[in-house]
């Protein structure tokens, strides 16, 4: 069997996704989502932890269970149901712990926070991180940050409750499902040793490549979801005395939407199946399928927000939960211009 | 600068707070500026400063009138409370207003005393006004109506109501439309606010009509010639949207155009945005320009899809480039999602491509 | 690596010049090389692996071919001189020959002996099948034969056309339609080479058809059958020509990746240029699993879709970002020019839309 | 009356298009074209300096008639009609020797030459410029070369048979009608003091402006002869059993095209009346206006080459003269991308 052959899920992964998608569909996302607009607190790790979704794409000998295309393919699920449960910002977590190697043992207890920043971690594991937006920050367990010094790269893992760990600012405003609360990082804040690594800042992708695909998958869902939402609505709008979806303006618009979501879908599972091959490619093929998602998740939200007319901007529609998360979730690992550049540098880099 | 454009600015530099220019984000919010400076602005004659001067007019030229608003344009004078009242129900009230409306309705629509909706809109219809279904009968003089209208702009603050209604349901689709006066506060009105994603600036409303009696001479222009007059005050609406999108351009792209730093890249979609603001800008002047020379002009509805065009790569870059200060600062969002609804006012994209494409390139009309 | 791809790395060594990877922009031009390749490669098993070894093939499994086709893309193989031959007209005898026509014309057609052409379009029906009016009227076992092809790529050079004809004048547009194997060199047969706009790789040929005779056993598929052998032959190129337009991607971007220089701008649009490359190949390899294990898999159109795309921007950056060179080296505009045909061969872009919407999305037909 | 109703032109430009608008049709421009590509020498300067066109927007203190909004409507002509004959590089050669105050008294008698390229000028006005494509540069008149160095940049008059002027590489490849030569200048090529200028970097832009709204107008032009052409065609055309013009993919497209060629036209009238006022929105204006002009140039052609189908690539198409000059004309001063940067980084300064 050739590698490619990987890039269809077999039936472990199908099984998994369609328990999933069913799952995640009772779970409501939407609903809840709509109600954390007007302040109500998501929750819903317990259900997601308790079906075993936490443990999906960890490797057996730390207890987990499946590979990580499988990881991608239950992020996807997550990310089509707009799932309210912190399960990306565990995803993150513990990715990047591993490929950091500062992973705690407690991984799984509770939902993780995870975040990138600028600042400094000194050579006694004090940190000092002026702001940072912390995924699944409200959930009260350890933050796994990303923090990039001008020559250097820190992973630290920090305990919300450390000392010199103070939240700032106000809550968080595009999609408040996903809590993504700023932090500040005094000088005081300390890290044990076992809890944080210093990297050369050309290691950095190859630390967030795993946050990326995962990120991306998510980011395939939700495009997925927007798509599903227009087509729907299309089909049961009438204008000018027909269905709006028999226009071939529109049909042309949502075909160009398919086919964005299956290249996306495509990029992230050959960057899943790069990840444990050369670091070089994996790093390139990550950020790629990063930045396509991102925009794919955009221009599709987008898309079902334009089709559904006026009724796109009431509050009931769910075109503008899907933005939401859309453009939350596609601004968490950097833009996509900054990504494609990065990616083209690797490849100039390989290719000379 | 001409004469009249300095006497405008000398009245904006008596009338704005000194630290206007630097927080009109906030002041934009702010209902009682925004409604004294409709009145002050009336009062002065600059609202309308084509209008003659017993109207509330200068009986200012086309061309002075155009750079006075201009003039207000760049100074971002504050955004009318009820933007449909006096830039499209007075238009249409002023040209097809018998002497008895004009005289009561015509000023404080403008002046913004009197606010108004648009009732155009219906439930499954859409922007396709040959599709409404609200009816309207006569007898002894008096309209009895029926139906729904939904996406109606402040019905709820409004006291007036231009609202269309078929008056003859045996006619040609287009035919058989009329527009009532309708005063919001008669029996059988219900208006219902719909809760919109996020803080619009206006509101959104449902009107149920439950055997509503309008008047007979509260039916504005010709009994069946509702068409028109839709047509005639949309039209007076689309040849000037654009310099509130080139406005609404600008103001989405300060973030970026101030922002500390900027990469390359960011700055190369910059430069396009301000391509597009311009191109907004000079396409809009030039249309004026050569209409007010009598030569032919580019179509009107090129003006609409540059304007969605440029508000909406605007609000997408000053929302990408913010970065992380995107999750801070709640107006980039919404601004994105605003800019969104901007191919949908007035026709949608595709309807002006349409007409582009079948009136201008003279291409077949074909179904859809 | 498998072994069979191995095998056929070592067969690809042996038969390619050792400067081939570094001037294969030359060897692309090189008629010979080009020939022998087919020829060698045919005679190895190589060309079509997934046939078996009696016709030619090595009875290869589906991933194991497509394993071997990719490598030989990586190793960007000489192009086959005649690829409808190998690529279409081939598989299409191979499905709906006689015993007497797969014996006589399979191998020659297979390993570039004899060309082929293919007999579809028409003038003013353009990719329209359901349009064509050649007409063939069967009478004492021969056909005759009367009409005009164009856009006949290399008719100019070819044995044989796969020539489409209406059969049946009163059956429904798509059931009258017969293939024929024309014999190019009958009397009656006219060839006309078209000038191209720049130095394109393949002629296209214009063929005027004055009382063509074609014998009975002629035939390909069953009389009246033609569009059948049509869109199988015609879907068998479609579902691999990914692999050809992934390569096309890849070698228009060489240009950029390997420029000394490149602005931060630039590097963004290589990179979304390398998100293409890896979408049209990642896509068509999922495609390709998903059938294989029995699954559902993404509509093939978008295969179609993403790969002009991909070919087109590769195309233009390339020629963009190459500053005053581009106007020292021909290949950068012509690339651009070609490529700007890649939406246009096996159905434009708008087909393929509406394919998509249609069939995998389940919006409504409706007239265009 | 106040400046913006310069933006329609008056009945001198009105007249003036018309004239030439059928003077240059006349002249058989997709003709000439299709010859060159076949090797024959384009010509057709004397019918035109002959007709008056080359006086056109030059300064009646200087013997020319009519204003630079004259000169862009006029060239925006000669783009539609595919005009061969080098008015453009007079143009860009006098509008630059103007912007830097070196103009020759000659400039009119013959066909100038005009070029941009990296290299060097002495203090004795000695030049190096290692190559450089000059449009117009068969004519045998002076070249106005833009020699931008690491710090300065120079203006300087050449004349092609001066010591050290050297024609290398090959023919003109994309437009061959619009002969695009390069050029050595070995450092024996002097040039006498009253033809040359050293200026600042920062000067470059306003230098370029004028030159840059003649390129603009050109392209325009090319870009409204394409947008008539694809119109012609899709009306004609039948596919489908109607009207290619009748799907309303393709009348979308083709409105997007009209809207594209108005808003590029506006930013060309625009560019040009702004060149008498603040040279910093000058500069800002003149380079929105190229990068608009010349993508949407491309832009057009290319629809246009892609609706002609099959047809699209035959020699005997006008479609692809069209594609060549809209190609040849984006590339002479500079990608879009490159020109917008330059234009964000000017506002910017303007903004704070």
């Amino acid at each position: 069997m050739t590698d490619w052959q990987l890039l269809a899920p077999d039936e472990d992964s199908l099984a998994l996704a369609d328990t999933a998608r069913a799952q995640f569909r009772s779970l409501r996302g939407p609903g809840v989502m709509r109600a954390a607009l007007d302040g109500s607190e998501p929750g819903g790790w317990e259900t997601v932890a308790d079906g075993g979704y936490a443990d999906i794409g960890i490797p057996e000998e730390l207890g987990g269970i499946g590979r990580v295309i499988d990881l991608v393919v239950m992020l996807e699920e997550a990310g089509r149901a707009l799932l309210t449960a912190p399960l990306l910002a565990s995803a993150l977590a513990f990715r990047t712990q591993v490929a950091a190697g500062v992973h705690r043992e407690d991984f799984r207890r509770a939902p993780a926070g995870f975040g990138i920043a600028e600042g400094v971690v000194g050579g006694d594991g004090r940190c000092r991180v002026e702001r940072v937006h912390v995924l699944g920050g409200h959930g009260g367990a350890a933050f796994t940050l990303v923090v990039k010094g001008p020559e250097q790269v820190w992973v630290v893992v920090v305990d919300p409750g450390a000392e010199g760990v103070e939240a700032v600012g106000q809550e968080t405003l595009i999609d408040p499902s996903r809590p993504f609360p700023a932090f500040r990082l005094g000088h005081e804040t300390g890290v044990a040793a076992e809890e944080w690594r210093e990297l050369a800042l050309g290691d950095l992708e190859r630390v967030l490549a795993g946050a990326r695909a995962c990120v991306a998958a998510d980011l395939v869902g939700i495009a997925a979801g927007a798509l599903d939402g227009a087509v729907e609505h299309v089909l049961q709008r009438r204008q000018f005395g027909q269905a709006v979806g028999g226009f071939q303006a529109v049909k042309h618009q949502l075909a160009d939407a398919y086919a964005a979501v299956e290249r996306a879908r495509s990029l992230v599972y050959g960057a899943a199946l790069s990840l444990g091959e050369d670091a070089g490619m994996a790093a390139r093929d990550c950020l790629l399928a990063n930045a396509v998602a991102a925009e794919t998740a955009v221009r599709v939200a987008s898309l079902y927000t334009q089709l559904m007319g006026a009724m796109g901007v009431t509050f009931e529609a769910d075109c503008h939960l899907f933005l939401r998360r859309a453009h939350q979730t596609a601004g968490l690992l950097g833009e996509p211009d900054a990504l494609y550049l990065a990616a083209a540098r690797i490849e100039r880099r390989i290719s000379r | 600068m001409t004469d009249v454009t300095s006497e405008f600015e000398a009245f904006l530099d008596g009338f704005l707070p000194a630290d206007y220019a630097e927080n009109y984000r906030r002041y934009r919010r702010d209902v009682r500026l925004r409604t004294e400076y409709q009145a002050a602005a009336f009062d002065a004659g600059w609202l309308v400063p084509e209008w003659d001067r017993g109207e509330g007019g200068r009986g200012l030229s086309v061309p002075d009138a155009l750079a006075v608003k201009l003039a207000g344009a760049r100074r971002r004078v504050p955004r009318l409370m009820n933007i449909q009242g006096a830039g499209v129900a007075a238009p249409a009230i002023r040209s097809y207003g018998t002497a008895a409306q004009r005289e009561r309705l015509l000023r404080p629509a403008t002046r913004g005393d009197e606010w108004w909706a648009l009732g155009m809109s219906e439930p499954g219809a859409g922007s396709d006004l040959a599709a409404l279904r609200t009816t309207a009968t006569l007898a002894d003089g008096v309209f009895t109506v029926n139906g729904q209208k939904v996406w109606t702009t402040q019905a709820d603050e409004a006291r007036w109501c231009a609202l269309y209604v078929r008056t003859d349901p045996e006619a040609r689709p287009h035919r058989g439309i009329s527009c009532l006066v309708l005063d919001l506060r008669s029996p059988g009105v219900e208006v219902r606010p719909i809760r919109t994603a996020g803080p619009a600036v206006e509101s959104f409303c449902e009107v149920f009509l439950d055997d509503v009696k309008v008047p007979e001479d509260a039916l504005l222009g010709p009994l069946h010639g509702g068409w028109g007059v839709a047509m005639s005050s949309l039209e007076h609406e689309r040849d000037m949207i654009w310099i509130n999108t080139w406005l609404e351009t600008t103001r989405a792209l300060e973030p970026t155009l101030t922002a500390p730093e900027l990469s390359e890249h960011q700055l190369v979609r910059l430069g396009r945005s301000l391509a597009d603001a311009e191109g907004v800008r000079l396409t809009g002047l030039r249309t004026a320009a050569q209409r007010w020379a009598g030569l032919p002009s580019p179509a009107s509805s090129i003006l609409k899809l540059l304007g969605s065009e440029s508000v909406q790569r605007a609000a997408l870059l000053s929302l990408e480039s913010a970065g992380a200060r995107a999750f801070d600062d709640p107006a980039l969002f919404d601004e994105r999602l605003e800019s969104l609804a901007a191919t949908i006012y007035g026709g949608t994209s595709e309807i002006q491509r349409n007409i582009i494409a079948e009136r201008t390139l003279g291409l077949p009309k074909g179904t859809p």
